[in-house]
């Protein structure tokens, strides 16, 4: 779906069906995360070339709407309330839709004491088990056999939880992926796995690493349900991932749901991007921007005004104002502690 | 005291475990009706039910994955890895998850988990079933690693690390599964990270794991008869290594002969050696330090070569023997 | 197909085709093959009872159909001439059908220096690498991955060459099956990816392990051809085999074939077989044993009289006994000679 | 004579070597358009082609795989994984086929294969893109363990490795791609398992790897203006290891300190001081064996604790400078 389909008779009769579920507020609050993920990540890409933090990081601007959209789906709580997220490298808006605190995020993005890890784990690493967050992986795949586990936790301590693991295209030809799959299948596991299909693994296009035309078509291997929507569309995520939630508390079993989505930036750092041309990129801004689509949405059917829209654009880059200077203003780790935190 | 085998006692750990403590399960393959492969949790599925002894498809990343996914979010897992060899296919997960997971979050979290597997040769089994690869994590922070030579150290390492919060690499042997020994009948933890003077000497320290404790203790009794006394240690707990009894018994002995069963080269030998050799025990050394271990290839099918590959007790002799004669 | 079915109109229309196409004299080979290795597994059976030989073993004994219709649909020779064979630890029938000698397996399950492997392998890692079979695997799906590289060797070599790899319906369950049958298929590699589904994994019924009807169905989510015969009819076997071979060397790719067959005996040697009744292993054996249905075929047909076939069973013993006989005349290994063969 | 950097040097070797020979051909993931993580392979697709240098999908035990069928077949690959962390992911198809395959053939087959990874921190990726793992490698038989430290060494050994019969693990660092050296511009190969003695000292030997030979040859320079002669020697090839000149080097300083940025614990560091304390060298020792190593802990994303984990240019002075002094 491009910008012009954003008043779709579809786009729009989902759109009415969730204003009335969800409320206004709720969108707007939904918008309002897109822009502070978007706004996070631009700032953390311009800090990383002032030389203010090191390492490397992945960026995923141009996929807000998936992060939001499935997070705004599930129970975000503590202890067994809450349902449970894991993620993997390219994580930073699925981290702040899950509604941790920019601020932690932010100090651990720089290293600091503050920060979610303590300065241990940094941008690929960033976890915050006290809300069910258990936190982003650097390995491909490797928290999706991770989900298992905590499926399997939920059905024995007997609560109505759900597991969301998100991940990327390239993590589903894993082999961890596939016996993840398959044990949660059979088990009847409520497990979503959501895999974001940006159309590359680093500079792999999908097409040159699949031999199908959807992801989702794997699930039919191990008899769960699989569909794949459009990822910067931030209502279609969140109607299939609250179904999958829904099916999953049922006793259904998992669901794998394939969200087509785009990222703007390079893989990482030290990117070159001399697998895709300049043109591609600029379509899928100009046209299928999931900040643009759902702002002109809540704009032309009258929930915010134009005027509200940007005002939330600049509220994202305030909070991201406040987090960084927090994260200035934090201790960084101290040296004699080094040996601190491997063992419980 | 009540006789049981090493596979009896290891099951009465895991039994006396689940019967307190609903957040404890299994889970690996052919653990339930098959009872494992070495019948370690045999009828335990009958008491407990499919929920908690858990049979798995063939997927070796997966079970290490679910112990970890569970450890995370409020249970304590028991995996069972069928062959030790078949570990290299759960690497990832147990390395680069259950190991870092803890240090990497800023020490929020905590995982855990044991997974049991038999390592080691002698069954004809062949290359790709007999492997000892404890000496890999070691090497890793954040796991432990607990290798049981007796029936009774199995059922009380086993019950603490079931209860201890980290990742632990529980190397059990296949030769040992039958092997008996006093074991209680209550619960009782035998603590990690302790390591044990099995026997007392004053000639040679022989420090030895798993089976190569059993072998050990054979060859002191021969070399007794010589008039030579070895001194056993077990360390029992390969990490975190408690080092200090290993490093008083060279200084009071002078001689240091490291027995395992894992190839030499690369081994957990080498750390034992470096401890002595970096200590102050290396003031005391009145011979150089000796490894007995693996030979440098994969274990053969044929008996006889599967044999003359590890160490057996006539080695252990002949090198303690040598050692004790050695001046400096 | 059971017993009743062996002269259904399918079973015969398949049957007339393939002795046109073959002759009868293969056909009868076929038959000889399929009583060799049957009487390999029970003479190795008893070896192993009688403390003759240690280790464990793995007995294919009512799958010597699959052995035998797969390997006569490829190309036995040496060097760039002939296929490649990739099999795992219930791979006697295999070997066996490949065309190896009988002594030299015998002499390796023996331990002897006379053997395949010198005595260094056992039954377990039976290869004979001048025939192009390069090895049985004791570990489940060990092999898999490495008949992706055979199939890009084969490719960049440029031959018309194709590798058949056989394993397990445990095996599907390994993470390096699925990186494998994706590999394969997006490099479009010439190998047949050939799943024994004897029912159970060990101990682990199919139905407990998958959440599938046939595994055969996961080939959609490779984009590769997928199907399913009946492993207990090596027409069948052989016909399959053969199509997906004649795909291969038409540059069209992997095919994943399923053969539904049944172990008669335990997994190995230590199985009490408390997973299944005894009342099923019966049921195959009288109804569909793969070795009977072809000799009543050939029988009815008149391809061969009764006593002929019966002969048969008796010529395969006398090669069995032959090759005991040799294996006892040889040497041990030299145990001098331990650390031969490490590095080259 | 020319200089190159190291990862210039690499793809120099791996050039050269694809222009001789048809039979080699490179794998792994991103090394076609992207050319690798690091740089390594940029430029060779267009070179050589898709068919030769060869993107896989996120797949390392299918890439790990693929080289052992196509080194079975009369192929030479050299895959790379892309991290050495993600080796994990690789370990059976390591371990329990390439490394075994040969012996339990009873040596009638051969796996000529090349597996290149960069190992090492100092990148600030953090604890899962900053592991040393070679001597989980070191520990199985069937395998050989390169490790270049310098541009030279680097396209010498690369080439050796390529042409070598056996399954290589062939280990960069990340921190010594840009590192720049003397490179010959012709193909040349330095023979695997020649332990080479990079500086001449007589008062302590430091056997140092890979990026270590580098921080110690410049703690070298510091300690020279104190009069301190440190002889440098690196393995460079951990398996199969030459020791002869390590055990000489030792006889002649009396003083040994090993360093490599492995964890200390079941590190190479404890089979090179077993390896000392074990031979002739033991009665010449003046001092107790040093190792200098990581930290027990997984590596760390904040900079300043990342840098402490392992060890740098001033610890290497400390060590050695304390070694020195003491007196037996
Ligand atoms: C096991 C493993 N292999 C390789 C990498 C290096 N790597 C990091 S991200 C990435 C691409 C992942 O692609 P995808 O899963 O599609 O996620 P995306 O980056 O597109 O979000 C690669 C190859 C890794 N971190 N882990
Ligand atoms: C990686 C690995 N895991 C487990 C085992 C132990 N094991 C050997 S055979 C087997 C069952 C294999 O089942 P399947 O693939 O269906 O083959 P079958 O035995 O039925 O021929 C198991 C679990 C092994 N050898 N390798
Ligand atoms: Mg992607
Ligand atoms: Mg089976």
């Amino acid at each position: 779906m491009t910008m012009k389909d954003v008043l779709s008779p579809t786009a729009l009769s989902l759109y009415h069906e969730l204003l009335e579920t969800l409320g206004p507020e709720a969108l707007k609050k939904m918008l309002l995360t897109m822009h502070t993920i978007r706004a996070f990540e631009e700032r953390a890409e311009q800090l990383y070339a002032e030389g203010r933090v090191h390492g490397t990081m992945h960026l995923s601007i141009g996929q807000e709407a998936t992060a939001v959209g499935a997070s705004s789906a599930m129970i975000r709580s503590s202890g067994d309330a809450g349902d449970y997220l894991l993620n993997h490298h390219r994580g930073h808006g699925h981290c702040l839709a899950w509604g941790s605190s920019v601020d932690k995020m932010m100090a651990e993005f720089m290293g600091k004491e503050t920060g979610y890890c303590r300065g241990r784990g940094g941008s690929m690493h960033i976890a915050d088990v006290d809300s069910n967050n258990l936190g982003a992986n650097g390995i491909v795949a490797g928290g999706v056999p991770i989900a298992v586990g905590v499926g399997l936790s939920i059905k024995m301590r007997g609560t109505s939880q759900v597991c969301l693991v998100i991940f990327g295209d390239g993590a589903a030809n894993e082999g961890a992926f596939h016996e993840a799959l398959n044990m949660a299948s059979i088990w009847k596991l409520p497990i979503i796995f959501l895999c974001e299909n940006n159309q590359y693994a680093m500079s792999m296009p999908y097409p040159k690493a699949f031999n199908i035309e959807k992801i989702s078509q794997r699930a039919a291997g191990y008899g769960i349900h699989g569909e794949t929507v459009d990822g910067n569309d931030v209502l279609a995520v969140y109607k299939a991932v609250s179904e999958a939630a829904q099916r999953a508390r049922n006793g259904e079993g998992p669901s794998l749901i394939e969200s087509i989505t785009y990222r703007y930036k390079g893989h990482s750092k030290s990117d070159k991007q001399a697998y895709r041309t300049r043109e591609e990129v600029q379509d899928w801004r100009d046209n299928r921007d999931p900040i643009m689509r759902f702002n002109a949405l809540l704009v032309r059917t009258g929930v915010i005004t134009e005027a509200e829209g940007e005002g939330m654009r600049e509220q994202a880059v305030e909070i991201i104002d406040r987090a960084v200077a927090f994260s200035e203003a934090s201790p960084d780790p101290d040296l004699k502690m080094i040996m601190d935190g491997v063992y419980a | 005291m009540r006789e049981l085998s090493y596979a009896e006692a290891l099951r009465e750990g895991l039994r006396q475990m689940m019967e307190t403590d609903p957040s404890i399960f299994l889970i690996g393959e052919d653990i339930g009706v098959y009872g494992g492969a070495f019948g370690v949790t045999a009828g335990l599925i009958d008491q407990f039910g499919g929920q908690r002894v858990i049979d798995t498809p063939i997927s070796e990343a997966g079970i290490a994955g679910a112990c970890i996914g569970a450890a995370l979010t409020g249970m304590r897992p028991v995996g069972e890895i069928q062959f030790m060899d078949f570990v290299t296919l759960s690497m990832e997960q147990l390395v680069l998850q259950a190991a870092k997971v803890r240090f990497m979050f800023g020490g929020k979290a905590k995982v855990p988990m044991v997974l049991r597997m038999p390592g080691g040769s002698g069954t004809g089994a062949a290359a790709q079933h007999s492997e000892s690869l404890e000496n890999w994590f070691v090497h890793v922070p954040g796991l432990k690693v607990v290798m049981p030579a007796t029936p009774y150290d199995a059922k009380g390492l086993l019950i603490s690390a079931i209860y201890d919060d980290n990742p632990v690499i529980f190397v059990e042997h296949k030769l040992l599964y039958k092997t008996k020994g006093d074991v209680p009948e209550k619960p009782y933890r035998i603590p990690l990270s302790q390591t044990h003077v099995v026997r007392q000497g004053q000639h040679v320290t022989v420090i030895a794991t798993s089976i190569m404790v059993t072998r050990a203790l054979a060859a002191a009794d021969a070399l007794a008869k010589e008039g030579i006394e070895l001194e056993i240690i077990d360390p029992r707990t390969l990490k975190p290594l408690d080092d200090a009894p290993i490093i008083e018994s060279v200084k009071k002995t002078g001689r240091a002969l490291i027995v395992h069963e894992a190839v030499e080269i690369g081994g957990f030998g080498g750390e034992i050696a470096a401890r002595i050799a970096g200590s102050e025990a290396f003031d005391y050394l009145e011979a150089p330090i000796r490894r007995l271990a693996g030979l440098d290839i994969p274990i053969p099918y044929n008996r006889e070569l599967e044999r003359n590959t590890v160490p057996q007790i006539e080695n252990i002799i002949h090198e303690a023997r040598k050692l004790a004669q050695t001046a400096y």
